[in-house]
């Protein structure tokens, strides 16, 4: 891991193209530059593009996690599950995933014939933390792609950064509609779902559990992730015939929400649904259970509370009080397809537990970069971007996938959980409700708007 | 009215915990006058000390879980329930109100040797670097914590009696939806009792009033030949304990985590400031005013009025009171003007 | 002629009357001696010189302008400087720059941005400071920090911190309090020099020793009144002066 | 005796530090802090500490709310970029008002209040800047995704030049020259060679001279002549407008912002700088601004593999210890670096860093002394407190 600064191209390739202003501006750059007007003598298109791995023997990945604040145990669990995507993508270990994924392009020698190197950095779940330890594996350490993050909020931030400087992008854990909708970029690519996908997938489960009449109350983390989730679950349970009788703001970080959770005691509502995520749902729904909501019969009904995006970390920290709560998740370990075997015993195998959702994207993602690099024949990043474009691929545990042209979305199968009442393990704290087949999540690409630009930056 | 009633409970409660935390606080920096980052992380070693019991408490025998062979998975079985059936089934329950022992006398070594340790040499030292120090120190003890018991939350239990709600309706005849959770009562109560306990020992035992004294002037009490030093000390550990024991008693509304000690930190210097410096009774007003003020702003009435006006009612209030008292609700003149 | 003259001043503080009824006259040139037992209202007699404190009643004029309302910097540019008790000095900052910051205040009015010309190239200030430091005898500790100055030297710096500003009317509170016998002396002798130059001063004072080396004229103050006003040595005798002080100095 | 540095000294400082700073990618290289992103924060963080000391180092008050006036300066920089036109000049003159603005409200209220008061109504006015920008502000600030440009953006006046819209979000840029990368280092550190230099000249001239005045002896000042309600609002605003300068710089060269830019945690963090570095002194908070963000960009980044190649010469069991204990501190772990950092600094060199270099130039000087048989050499003219 030797430093090799300026051995970088330094200026972008942007400002080189553009002409005699950025050469005279970066003139006291260029002094200290021996190799960044190299790039123009190169004739090939693929030698055009920032930190191409050339002829080096490796290629050199970046993972971009939560390692201090709330998320960093989350953001541990990304990190394991890179280490044993790389160790699988250069022939180590049992190849995990590799066995079932297909249609396969990776040979297990790395991809194109390069070892599989990376580098780490800590997003400190903030934005411009995470842009700053990006733009350091992009600016310094030349990596081809970079992935990672535990919020929609980075991963936005991420993504506009990967649009600008030309290096793909494929997101950890992110599940507002804006990060393929209205924050689409061409460099970014999301293998999570998102709330929309929560809604269409809880409903005909709420449906079946709790009727077409029911009165329910949204209590919502006041940013955009949480507004984005309260809508679409809000305008899937109106579907059904749900009353909406109040949706209340709660500030991110609240710590203590009962002066949120009494008025729901007078409201009439027989559902809560708490749009909260990380601590603020642990928290939130401790709260909940503490002031007897599950006891309460309203309307003649049980009072039933509802928890749209599931974590098994999350589930940890409420701790008894997630028996029984019904939510939606991408992924869980006990699935019983090839892929998801394939997958929990080796991280199993390797750390002593099982992977977690967030785990199992970053696991994929990693996968299916490295997939698209072998199939286009280069790290070009536009020809890679193509080729994971309307890529459709089985095996890697949601059923058959299809990443879309349009947004830059998986479309799979999605999880409808519940917290085990009986658990077998300590791992064993969500039971799959139901698979929802990927027909049912689907939606527009157009929904919610959004331009994913060029394919040249 | 039952809502109202409800907000005022709930009002009550947030600010039991903001004037226990503040209590603390007030005493290492209003009245010792160290700018204490640390006192975070003070709540956050209480909260840990519960964690801590209920681990003791519950080490396991693990029976495995034949049907997984990637790992090893299992089902935990205490050793104090093998051992001793209900009873140990019994003493794990408790273990939140076990815990108010049990930290005590770490919360009071802790305190203790921080105060002989480190802030001992700072009580002279410039308020920048009282707050480097301590905010080191902070950061320190989080990361052991982290190092320890990892990033997520993790969940305490109240005894089973005290897990569901009072039906306080039923009580006063005013309908069923007024209950309040019982821990939630537990606490205010605790918080009122450790409040009082703390007064009656500052204004009734020579003790406290050799302590108060040598708070308004540190050098007369030398000149008596009192060694004020290692009362400070004393007091530094009683902070230490008050803080722990406000701590413990929030685990099972709060599941900590190792970060909580940050969360509460502006907010308990802001309930020191509002309420005066150097003044514990301002401390325990600001605590319970500002808890009471936080729940009406988070009525859903007040907010669509004001929107957002539950985000920032603390530092609105906390303005308006400085703006219009000077030195808060009860403070002393000169205490940190400079 | 007077420069200061107060009428008719109360003051009470929770219902106790520190001053009543106090009137009082300084002339132009005059070295006006207060002098009166503990708490007799001496230091809120002068409070009231410098807007720190306001009268309840009553009028305090200053060359004819009311002082009543105005804060004390205001008072300072009109010309009123004071010394305190116990030194106030920068302890931070060296001689030097103590005794730039009150010239920079005489010559550039109570608010000014100079934040781009060098202070140590400013050599109007620079000139001015420095003499004064000479004239107070502390010109080779010229460069170290106040706070590391004796008690006497630190009375000596904020003496020049207020000739430097040439005052109308100079307010000293006790300049010689806590002092050595030798210190005294030599605080008498500056004083006596700086009278060369013709300010008027009020001077609070315990030490008779002091009073009657300067004074011109002095004011008995017991019990928040005037009870007796003359020449330093009509006072010496006068019997209502023995009964305030009661027990007290014997004069 | 403390020694008044003459102009010829602070020539001299300037002289080097703008050598020093101008050189970073060249002897940053080596520590591996030497690509442009590190190099801008560098600059940008040096830059918001520098203004921050004048207010704190010089007057003594404690603000821990600066992080508002970065934030709303980048905030301001990302609209003109949004609504005016990509030059980062705009957005810099909007941005530096807007802080400033913003700096002698907040300043006017605040000020009222000395000491710890005056820390928190900082801090509260800050904190309910925070909230509202992450929440009910929204349409203003986009939330916890924080403000980003997009394709479609008015951009007036490009686009009164422009011939064809545009297909991508064009850069920031100085009249042409893209400002991501190193010459978006280089336009940072020109501006905080500036923004040093005047930090230089006000501590040097009268109106610093009255500010630490104020911060030594209120009292005295009141009876001094000198209203100091004034000077320490003209050193708030002035802070402020450097925290709103970092905060349009951050958004040149990363045309985003974010609400947590204004948390009091970012707050602190300037506060933490200055005194690491060495409140009152002037190279003192770039200094602590650079080795905070070196901690947080580069420590952050070992990880064990990183480790197992920097002890891969020694025999494998002493390098699987190594990297076991090593790996506590850096990775995840390099809060608790940072932390135990603060504590050390603070314990034995109160005074921060710098004092740490006064102190080892004087044992230097001492010892050079002593070798010079009691012949005095006073090589006082490369003396690293000249800083002060």
């Amino acid at each position: 891991m030797t430093d090799k600064p300026f051995s970088k191209s330094i200026l972008t390739r942007r400002s080189m193209l553009k002409g005699a202003a950025g050469v005279t501006a970066g003139a006291g750059a260029l002094l200290l530059n021996g190799t960044a007007p190299m790039t123009f003598t190169r004739d090939a298109w693929a030698a055009q593009f920032r930190n191409d791995p050339g002829n080096n023997p490796t290629v050199k990945f970046g993972f971009n996690v939560p390692q201090t604040g709330p998320y960093a145990d989350e953001g541990a669990d990304e990190l394991r599950a890179y280490l044993l995507a790389v160790k699988h993508l250069n022939g180590e270990g049992d190849g995990g995933m590799l066995n079932t994924m297909k249609p396969l392009s990776l040979k297990g020698n790395g991809i194109l014939g390069k070892k599989v190197d990376f580098v780490t950095g800590d997003t400190q779940t903030k934005s411009d933390a995470a842009r700053a330890s990006a733009k350091r594996m992009i600016e310094k350490d030349g990596v081809t792609m970079f992935s990672g993050g535990s919020s929609s909020g980075v991963a936005i931030a991420v993504q506009s950064l990967a649009q600008e400087m030309g290096v793909v992008f494929m997101c950890g854990l992110t599940h507002s509609n804006d990060t393929t909708g209205k924050d689409r970029r061409r460099y970014g690519f999301r293998h999570f779902f998102n709330a929309y996908q929560s809604g269409a997938a809880l409903g005909p489960v709420l449906k079946d559990e709790m009727g077409t009449e029911r009165r329910a109350y949204h209590l919502t983390a006041d940013y955009t992730w949480g507004w984005s989730q309260e809508e679409s679950i809000k305008n899937t349970t109106e579907g059904l015939g749900w009353e909406t009788v109040n949706t209340v703001k709660t500030p991110v970080g609240a710590g203590d929400f009962s002066q949120y959770i009494t008025p729901v005691l007078n409201s009439g509502a027989d559902v809560l649904i708490l749009n909260h995520y990380g601590k603020d749902m642990v928290n939130s729904l401790t709260q909940a259970v503490q002031f007897g909501l599950r006891d309460k019969q309203v309307n003649g009904k049980n009072f039933e509370i509802v928890v749209p995006l599931f974590s098994r970390l999350m589930a940890q920290g409420a701790g008894d009080n997630i028996k029984g709560i019904l939510g939606s998740t991408n992924w869980n370990w006990t699935l019983q397809d090839e892929g998801s075997k394939a997958f929990v015993k080796s991280f199993g195998q390797e750390y002593g537990f099982p992977p977690s959702q967030a785990a199992h994207t970053c696991y994929v993602q990693t996968l299916l970069y490295a997939n698209a690099c072998e199939m286009a024949g280069t790290f070009y990043p536009p020809e890679v971007i193509k080729a994971l474009e309307g890529f459709n691929f089985d095996g890697m545990g949601n059923g058959p996938t299809l990443y879309r042209a349009e947004d830059h979305q998986c479309i799979k199968d999605v999880l409808v959980v519940r917290g085990n009442a009986n658990p077998s393990s300590q791992f064993d704290l969500l039971e799959v409700v139901q698979q929802v087949p990927r027909s049912q999540v689907d939606f527009s690409p157009t929904l919610f708007g959004g331009e994913l630009g060029p394919y040249e930056v | 009215m039952d809502s109202f009633l409800l907000q005022i409970l709930n009002g009550l409660d947030k600010g039991g915990a903001y004037a226990l935390i503040a209590l603390g606080l007030t005493l290492i920096f209003g009245t010792l006058g160290v700018v204490n980052f640390a006192h975070g992380a003070l709540f956050m070693l209480g909260a840990f000390c519960a964690v801590s019991l209920q681990k003791l408490l519950t080490l396991s025998v693990k029976v495995k879980d034949e049907s997984i062979t990637f790992f090893e998975a299992y089902k935990e079985v205490p050793y104090l329930e093998q051992w001793f059936g209900q009873t140990g089934t019994t003493i794990i329950e408790y273990s939140v109100p076990l815990s108010i022992l049990f930290s005590i006398p770490i919360m009071l070594a802790i305190g203790l040797i921080m105060e002989r340790g480190l802030i001992k040499h700072f009580y002279k030292r410039t308020h920048a670097e009282q707050i480097l120090v301590t905010f080191g120190l902070a950061i320190v003890l989080q990361e052991i914590i982290k190092a320890c018991f990892g990033a997520n939350p993790i969940p305490q239990t109240p005894p089973e009696f005290l897990t569901g709600s009072a039906n306080l309706g039923a009580w006063l005849g005013m309908g069923d939806n007024l209950v309040y959770p019982w821990w939630r009562l537990v606490y205010l109560a605790f918080a009122g009792m450790l409040i009082s306990a703390v007064f009656a020992f500052l204004n009734y035992t020579t003790f406290g009033m050799v302590v108060r004294a040598g708070m308004q002037d540190r050098e007369t009490v030398e000149l008596l030949g009192i060694n004020i030093d290692r009362r400070f000390t004393i007091v530094f550990g009683l902070a230490a304990v008050v803080t722990g024991l406000a701590g413990v008693m929030y685990t099972p509304i709060l599941p900590p985590d190792y970060h909580i000690g940050m969360d509460f930190l502006v907010l308990s210097f802001v309930v020191v400031v509002v309420g005066g410096m150097g003044s514990l009774r301002g401390a325990v007003a600001a605590g319970f005013l500002l808890g009471i003020l936080q729940s009406f702003a988070s009525m859903n009435a007040v907010k669509s009025i004001l929107p957002g006006i539950d985000q920032i009612i603390i530092y609105l209030v906390a303005v308006i009171i400085l703006l219009v008292r000077p030195r808060g609700l009860m403070g002393r003149k000169g205490v940190m003007e400079a | 002629m007077s420069i200061l003259s107060v009428n008719n001043v109360n003051k009470s503080f929770a219902g106790l009357k520190a001053l009543n009824q106090v009137n009082l006259e300084v002339e132009e040139g005059s070295v006006h001696a207060i002098i009166g037992p503990n708490g007799a209202g001496k230091s809120t007699l002068l409070n009231c010189f410098v807007g720190r404190l306001i009268p309840d009643t009553g009028t305090v004029n200053f060359l004819g302008q009311s002082l009543l309302g105005i804060t004390p910097h205001a008072i300072n540019q009109a010309g009123v400087a004071r010394v305190f008790q116990t030194p106030e000095i920068f302890g931070d900052l060296t001689l030097l720059e103590n005794v730039k910051i009150p010239t920079l205040a005489k010559r550039d009015g109570a608010f000014s941005l100079r934040a781009w010309s060098r202070i140590d190239q400013d050599s109007l200030v620079t000139d001015k400071a420095e003499h004064i430091l000479e004239d107070v005898g502390l010109i080779e500790k010229r460069d170290i920090l106040a706070g590391s100055l004796s008690r006497g030297d630190k009375r000596r710096l904020e003496l020049a911190m207020c000739l430097v500003q040439d005052p109308k009317l100079l307010l000293l509170d006790e300049p010689t309090a806590g002092m050595s016998r030798a210190d005294t002396n030599n605080t008498i002798d500056l004083l006596k020099r700086i009278g060369e130059r013709g300010i008027t001063k009020i001077v609070i004072e315990h030490d008779m020793h002091v009073v009657f080396s300067l004074a011109t004229k002095v004011s008995v103050l017991a019990q928040g009144t005037v009870i007796a006003e003359g020449a330093p040595e009509d006072m010496k005798g006068d019997p209502r002066v023995q009964e305030a002080y009661l027990g007290g100095a014997h004069l | 005796m403390t020694k008044q540095p003459t102009a010829r000294n602070d020539l001299l400082l300037m002289a080097v530090f703008t050598l020093a700073i101008l050189t970073m990618p060249i002897w940053a290289a080596p520590f591996g802090a030497g690509y442009p992103d590190l190099l801008q924060k560098f600059a940008i963080y040096g830059l918001f500490a520098v203004g921050f000391n004048i207010l704190f180092g010089l007057t003594g008050y404690l603000s821990f709310g600066h992080a508002a006036f970065l934030g709303v300066g980048s905030y301001t920089a990302v609209w003109s970029f949004k609504l005016l036109s990509m030059n980062v000049i705009p957005a810099v003159i909007f941005g530096m008002m807007t802080s400033g603005l913003f700096a002698l409200l907040i300043g006017y209220v605040s000020l009222r209040r000395s000491g710890i008061y005056f820390s928190i109504l900082t801090l509260a006015f800050a904190q309910m800047s925070y909230n509202l920008a992450y929440s009910v502000l929204t349409p203003i600030t986009n939330g916890e995704t924080g403000l980003q440009l997009a394709i479609g953006d008015a951009r007036i006046l490009d686009n009164m030049f422009a011939s064809e819209a545009a297909t991508a979000i064009p850069a920031t840029n100085l009249f042409g020259i893209e400002m991501s990368g190193y010459p978006g280092f280089y336009f940072c550190a020109a501006l905080l060679i500036i923004g040093f230099y005047i930090a230089l000249r006000i501590t040097r001239s009268p109106l610093g001279t009255i500010l630490k005045a104020i911060k030594s002896n209120q009292n005295r000042m009141n009876y001094t002549g000198l209203n100091t309600r004034p000077y320490t609002l003209t050193a708030f605003v002035i802070s402020g407008m450097y925290a709103g300068l970092a905060g349009c710089l951050l958004a040149v060269t990363d045309p985003l912002a974010g609400a947590e830019r204004m948390q009091w945690t970012a707050s602190g963090e300037v506060v933490l700088m200055t005194i690491l570095g060495g409140v009152g002194t002037l190279l003192g908070p770039v200094l602590g601004a650079g080795i905070i963000k070196y901690f947080e960009n580069i420590f952050s980044s070992y990880n064990d593999q990183v480790l197992h190649g920097i002890f891969a010469f020694l025999p494998d069991p002493i390098e699987n210890v190594l990297v076991a204990i090593t790996g506590l501190f850096v990775g995840d772990g390099w809060h608790l670096t940072l932390g135990a950092l603060f504590m050390v600094i603070v314990i034995f060199l109160p005074g921060g860093v710098i004092e740490g270099f006064t102190r080892l130039y004087s044992w230097v000087r001492a010892k050079v002394k002593q070798d010079a048989g009691g012949n005095s050499v006073n090589n006082g003219k490369s003396q690293p407190q000249s800083a002060e």
